[in-house]
């Protein structure tokens, strides 16, 4: 049987953070937008509990974190996608490229 | 005796209580510049009297100091040092002070700024008495400067017309000038002895090195050029004349130009330590003497002969200072602060009179205004050096003690100075008070009518062309002073010893030979001016002597050299700097900018938008670089997470490398 | 005991929170609440100073554990030094308050971002900790940046970006700084305190005060990199004109004295004779500048170059007077230019011109208003008896006598105070004396509230004028300290 | 005994998510990318079995793949005008793509050099009302904190999703 050490974790991690790093620059639409910041916080939850239950079992921090890190990405969507609405509802668009009201 | 503190208080409280004042409310109010002057002559006849009878030289009858800060374990301190020399100008200030507001109560009754006049009037006497109280250099710096703002304000009085705002500005910056010497003297003399105090200092000078002390002297003399108006400093003093005729018998006749003297005469220990420094300051004097002599010579604007004679007097005082003779120098401060403002407050009837400052346009008024002739005269004589009036005493001093000190090349340059003095006060003389009336205003005079009000420089109002003495506060300071000037003469050997020099009469060989120059100057001045009208064809010595007579015209080219070479290169180079300011310094940050702008497009992405950025950018390069730094700003939000992440990204790189 | 320093510092932040969130509908209620909680603040800074023990060194500590993983604290205290700056700014506060009552523009965000301006300003002058000090640091440029942007003159964004960026850019450069004095071993923590005796070897200590040159310099800001001072003044509402001069310059001139200085000293040493050149050149060509300026903000915004170029040459001399003296400048530079700005922003709402051609004799239709501008330009050219003299002097005589700095910096610096003299008298002889011009017709005088608040700063600037110890006695014991610490270099 | 990851099952799971991430990012649909999303999720709710997370695995998959994917989708439908809306081109940026990975570069050099400092996974494994007692006691006050965020978070998604008469 393969040992699975955290590296691993860490690794499948880092991927899935860098897809949705690309995802969060490159898409234009902002419901993809959420989604690939979702997909950047769920990397990052997996790789805090993966750390805590390798290096610190009994104390449960990560996975305590990762409670709040899921806290405070479902508000992050709920608000967000209320935004997008908001937004659509006055541009008829979710298009991030057409909000740029803050230009310079 | 802690009423010495009140003399230069009082003046400042009434400042303190005129400035904050309506002007409406300030206008009435103007007795409380008048108060607290005369409160502090009163208190300075008392300290007067407590120095009496002096003798002792350095000897204090009273001191007194407050920390103002301590810095690095030094205490600089407003100090109070009453000796002698500062109980006698603590007199001189006060008495003119007094004879000046008074004075002022009706000349300057009608305008509109009364109640201002007196607050900075006020302000000024307190700093000029604070400076000659002063215990320590950086409260006799701070009184200076002081002086310097209140000289600025009243110069620039009627500063809706351009000339006197013109001539405040000049008198300020010139001014300033020798003060940026006068301050690093001062940081030179505390990283020497870690000190201000006088004791200290001047307790400690003959022990400094020779290079330090002269460093030090010439850095205080060149302060004390730019306020005693000394060649090539003065040109400032003669446009100052704009400012109000009382002002300018207080400040640039009596007080403020003196007090480079009375800096020269207080730091006369490191002058002696340099030595050097003292020649400097005589040759500096001789060549003010005399410039000053032959400049007044051309002037006909009345105040200006006045000015360009007080620029040569404080020559002389600087002669007799670096000749060995503080003593006479300090006397001929107080002589001539008597006579030149009693000169200038009768200059200011005349000028009140007849609405004009041209002399030109003068004549005859001898008969017309008898008062302000008789002590006009009084002071006149005194400026010639005619014994028995004071002037003749001070500068035999001076005289005497040029020769005393061998500097026979001095000595002529004073006599001849002396002589010229002669010549323009006989030339003033008769032009102003003999001949004929040469205008309508000088002809009509009737004396019991009320007077014209407004000086030259107030306004048109209807006024009375009449010329005639004026009555009341005009008069009796005028009288005061022409009663001083006649008699403080005679004290000539008492003041010495006051000071705590032996007291000497006047040495008949070089009496007489002053009396004999000065007899001769007038004599000369009687011939071409005063013998009967066009019996000596002025524009026939003026056309004998033209390249002389033009140089002294263009005032021997001193303020177009300083046009010329320092004001409007100063003025270019300002402008060029503006420019390269914006091009050049500011170009690089900007180019920058738009440098950042297509690194950041070239690395963050070739879709079309970017693509067209580049471009754009490239293009932009030589446009305005602003729209460059708006750019930056694209105001989405995926631009702006760019550049977070790639901030983000180099953070990184920085801790993995350096883990690494 | 109260944590007042905690205090100080957080009370505008729950202002600035319970301005954010005021209903729309009533448009004043944001500026009252300011002003309330500036004055209490300002109150509490006062409560400070009365118990400020003037020979103690470091006080009101605050110290606790942030990040204890990385050595982070939340550590705060003020000194002689930060002491007079945090009294600048918490005096400040409420008059930039009061200048900016007229706001009708989003009230709520600008009231509410100039509070959280005070948070920035404050806590950078009481941290004590890098990383804290850093958070405030960055702290002040988002306000600011939206006071210009959102409230500033018709080139707002590109000077507010400007201004952003290029001090940013500066302090990027301190991040590393501070970065590499924590990874260093012989520093390896963010402890200011616990730095300033860690005995970095003085190859290292070149380079980090290298990098933190570029991050104070850029914010002071010296020769060559003041350019976003001018832009940033003239597009800044007259609020964030007065607190950028008042406290933000003072901030890059603050770190020299708190981080260069004591945990850098051969550093210091060694770069003296650079820090004092570009000093100097400030000073001159900032007054030189300053002269050829035709918009009276931008003459008045290089003047601050040139006066903290005054402030650069104390500290460079790195002796008790040079040190006395730039804290000095800096205390009377946020009065007197505040003072300047405040009146540059009176006469502009009833010009609407800062054209110094445009605007003449305003001693005849608004003498109080021209009193006011006359007199501040006399404190600003460094009258003695006028606060603005003692910094000067004190710096001037400090690097005289430093072993440090040539003297011929020293003549040169004078001769900066001889231009200063010229672009202020310049200045008011145009704007203040003369006869009228047709925009100064017809406008009205100060009102009693303009005055009230240039009152105290009236009253500050005359004080410390005459009574130099009304602030040096608080300065001189700490800068003495200072010193001592560094080992008499 | 020390317990250990399962290889395979760890691989089946690791095979999935980032098959789904990619499948998210890739597909033109917009609907598809959601269940993407959600298959992504579900798989990184069997990874925290793995890890002995059980109770954060169910919150984990309600949270995520119940309530917040069910709400994307609510929302692409609302701000769908017609079903062909759905199917967009596939944005591409390089610079994205750059900066991705230079990223995920370095973040790989990070691990390269740290991730083997713990090989073997401890016994000892807490079980869910251990972390429940620690969530009331230890990390109360957070908890408390986090649940005031939702509360905050629920009222600015109604105050923002509200319709407004213009």
């Amino acid at each position: 049987m393969i040992e699975v050490g955290p590296a691993a974790f860490m690794g499948l991690a880092a991927v899935l953070f860098t897809l949705g790093l690309y995802g969060a620059v490159a898409r234009k639409s902002a419901v993809m937008v959420l989604m690939s910041l979702e997909l950047m916080a769920v990397s990052v939850n997996l790789n805090v509990v993966a750390l805590s239950r390798f290096v610190t079992p009994t104390e449960m921090t990560g996975q305590v974190f990762a409670i709040f890190t899921m806290v405070v990405s479902a508000a992050e969507i709920g608000l967000g996608l209320a935004l997008v609405l908001a937004i659509y509802r006055q541009t008829r668009s979710i298009e991030l490229t057409t909000m740029d009201s803050l230009k310079g | 005796m802690a009423y010495v503190a009140l003399i230069p208080l009082l003046p400042a409280l009434a400042f303190a209580v005129l400035a904050p004042l309506s002007r409406a409310v300030r206008n009435r109010m103007r007795w409380v510049g008048v108060a607290g002057v005369a409160g502090s002559l009163a208190l300075s006849f008392a300290a007067f009297a407590a120095v009496w009878p002096g003798g002792d030289e350095g000897e204090a009858t009273y001191r007194a100091s407050a920390s103002i800060a301590s810095v690095g374990g030094v205490d600089l301190a407003l100090g109070i040092l009453l000796d002698p020399v500062s109980a006698v100008m603590l007199i001189v200030i006060t008495v003119v002070a007094v004879c000046v507001q008074v004075y002022s109560l009706d000349y300057m009754r009608h305008e509109e700024r009364i109640g201002w006049y007196y607050a900075v009037l006020s302000l000024f006497t307190a700093a000029m008495l604070a400076l000659v109280l002063a215990d320590n250099f950086l409260m006799l710096y701070m009184s200076w400067e002081v002086m310097g703002l209140c000289s600025y304000l009243l110069i620039g009085f009627w500063h809706e017309r351009e000339e006197p705002r013109k001539a405040s500005q000049k008198a300020f910056l010139t001014t300033r000038v020798g003060d940026v010497g006068f301050a690093i003297g001062l940081a030179v003399m505390y990283a020497t002895t870690g000190s201000f105090a006088f004791d200290v200092v001047l307790g400690s000078a003959a022990g400094w090195a020779p290079g330090v002390a002269t460093a030090v002297a010439l850095l205080l003399l060149f302060g004390a050029m730019g306020k005693s108006a000394q060649v090539p400093l003065h040109v400032w003093l003669p446009d100052a004349m704009a400012g109000p005729t009382p002002a300018s018998a207080l400040i640039h006749a009596a007080t403020m130009v003196a007090a480079g003297v009375y800096l020269v005469a207080r730091a006369l220990p490191i002058f002696e330590a340099s030595g050097i420094a003292l020649t400097v300051t005589m040759v500096i004097g001789a060549t003010t003497a005399l410039v000053g002599g032959l400049l007044a010579l051309v002037q006909f604007d009345l105040k200006k002969v006045l000015a360009y004679s007080t620029i040569s007097q404080l020559g002389y005082m600087f002669v007799a200072i670096g000749a060995g003779g503080a003593v006479a120098g300090m006397f001929h401060l107080v002589t001539h602060a008597f006579f030149k403002s009693l000169l200038f407050l009768g200059a200011g009837v005349i000028i009140h009179a007849l609405h004009t400052q041209d002399m030109r346009e003068m004549g005859g008024l001898g008969r017309r205004m008898p008062w302000t002739a008789a002590t006009f005269g009084a002071g006149a004589l005194a400026l010639a050096g005619i014994a028995p009036f004071s002037g003749f005493w001070s500068k035999d001093e001076i005289l005497y003690a040029v020769w005393k000190g061998h500097h026979y090349v001095v000595f002529a340059l004073a006599l001849a100075a002396a002589f010229v003095t002669a010549f323009y006060v006989a030339r003033l003389w008769f032009r102003v008070f003999m001949g004929a009336p040469r205008t309508l205003a000088a002809f009509a005079g009737h004396a019991d009518t009320d007077h014209g009000d407004e000086d030259h420089g107030g306004h048109d109002g209807g006024h009375d062309e009449s010329a005639a003495d004026r009555r009341g506060e005009t008069r009796w300071p005028m009288v005061l002073l022409g009663v001083i000037t006649a008699g403080i003469g005679f004290s000539a050997p008492f003041f010495s010893e006051f000071l705590g020099h032996a007291g000497h009469w006047p040495d008949p060989m070089i009496a007489s030979v002053s009396m004999g120059v000065a007899l001769a100057g007038l004599g000369a001045g009687w011939w071409v001016y005063g013998r009967r009208a066009g019996a000596v064809d002025t524009e026939a010595i003026k056309a004998r002597f033209r390249p002389a007579y033009s140089a002294l015209d263009a005032k021997i080219y001193f303020d177009a050299a300083y046009e010329r070479l320092a004001i409007r290169p100063f003025i270019r180079v300002t402008e060029s700097l503006a420019v390269f300011d914006r091009i050049v310094v500011d170009g690089v940050v900007n180019g920058a900018a738009v440098l950042w702008r297509t690194a950041t497009d070239l690395s963050w992405g070739f879709d079309r938008r970017v693509i067209d950025g580049v471009v754009n950018g490239t293009a932009r390069l030589s446009r305005s670089a602003g729209v460059a730094l708006r750019r930056l700003q694209s105001g989405r939000v995926q631009t702006y997470q760019r550049y977070v992440l790639g901030a983000l990204v180099l953070l990184m790189l920085l801790i993995v490398v350096k883990g690494a | 005991m109260l944590p007042l320093l905690t205090m100080i510092v957080f009370l505008p932040l729950l202002g600035a929170v319970v301005t954010a969130l005021l209903p729309k509908s009533r448009p004043d209620l944001p500026r009252q609440v300011a002003l309330g909680v500036t004055l209490a603040d300002l109150a509490l800074v006062a409560i400070l100073v009365a118990r400020f023990d003037v020979s103690g060194g470091f006080q009101f500590m605050e110290r606790a554990s942030w990040v204890p993983e990385a050595g982070i604290q939340y550590l705060m205290a003020v000194d002689g030094i930060s002491l007079p700056l945090l009294f600048l700014s918490a005096l400040l506060m409420p008059i930039a308050v009061i200048a900016s009552w007229k706001i009708d523009d989003r009230p709520a965000f600008y009231f509410a971002m100039l509070q959280l301006l005070a948070v920035g300003m404050n806590g950078v002058f009481v941290a004590l900790d890098f990383v804290l000090f850093y958070v405030f640091w960055e702290l002040v440029l988002v306000p600011m940046y939206f006071m210009i942007a959102l409230w500033g003159g018709p080139r707002r964004e590109y000077a507010a970006i400007k201004f952003f960026l290029y001090t940013l850019f500066g302090s990027v450069f301190m991040l590393v700084g501070i970065l590499a004095l924590y990874l260093h071993p012989a520093g390896g923590t963010f402890d200011m305190i616990a730095l300033a005796d860690s005995g970095l070897p003085a190859g290292f200590q070149w380079w980090v005060f290298a990098a933190f040159f570029l991050g104070f310099a850029v914010k002071v800001p010296v020769f060559p990199f003041h350019t976003w001072l001018p832009d940033a003044h003239v597009e800044a509402p007259t609020a964030g004109s007065v607190l950028l001069a008042g406290i933000l310059l003072k901030m890059g001139t603050y770190g020299f004295v708190r981080v260069s200085l004591p945990i850098l000293p051969e550093a210091s040493a060694s770069w003296a004779p650079f820090v004092a050149l570009l000093g100097v050149i400030s000073i001159v060509y900032g007054a030189a500048v300053a002269f050829a300026q035709t918009d009276l903000k931008k003459l008045v915004a290089y003047s601050s170059v040139s006066h903290m170029g005054f402030v650069m040459l104390g500290i460079a001399a790195g002796t008790a007077e040079g040190l006395n003296g730039a804290v000095a400048i800096m205390f009377a530079h946020g009065v007197i230019t505040g003072m300047l700005f405040l009146l540059v922003g009176m006469v502009y709402e009833r010009t609407r011109t800062r054209t110094i051609a445009e605007v003449s004799g305003l001693s005849k239709q608004a003498p109080v208003a021209a009193g006011m501008l006359a007199f501040a330009s006399f404190a600003s050219l460094g009258l003695p008896g006028l606060a603005g003299f003692p910094g000067e002097f004190l710096s001037l005589v400090g690097a005289w006598r430093s072993e440090l700095i040539a003297p011929g910096y020293v003549i040169v610096a004078a001769i900066g105070v001889l231009l200063a003299a010229a672009y202020m008298l310049w200045m008011v002889q145009r704007v203040v004396l003369g006869t009228q011009s047709g925009t100064v017709e017809g406008i009205t005088d100060l009102t009693r509230v303009e005055i009230a608040i240039l009152v105290p700063l009236v009253v500050i600037t005359i004080g410390m004028g005459v009574y130099w110890s009304s602030l040096l006695r608080y300065v001189d014991p700490a800068v003495g300290a200072l010193l001592a610490s560094m080992g008499a270099m | 005994m020390t317990e250990t990851v399962n290889g395979v099952v760890f691989a089946i799971l690791a095979f999935a998510s980032i098959g789904g991430a990619i499948g998210m990012l890739t597909t033109r649909n917009v609907m598809h990318a959601a269940f993407w999303l959600l298959e992504v999720m579900v798989a990184i709710g069997g990874l925290f079995l793995l890890l002995s997370a059980e109770y954060l695995a169910v919150v984990h998959v309600l949270v995520y793949a119940g309530a917040v994917s069910v709400m994307m989708l609510f929302v692409i439908m609302l701000s769908l005008r017609r079903r062909e809306d759905a199917v967009r081109p596939v944005d591409v940026s390089i610079g994205g793509a750059v900066l991705a990975i230079l990223f995920g570069s370095i973040v790989y050099i990070a691990i390269a050099q740290y991730g083997d400092r713990v090989a073997e996974m401890p016994a000892e494994a807490p079980d869910t009302a251990a972390l429940g007692e620690l969530l009331f006691t230890r990390w109360a006050l957070p908890f408390e904190v986090a649940s005031l965020v939702l509360l905050v978070a629920v009222v600015g998604a109604v105050w923002w999703s509200r319709e407004v008469d213009r």
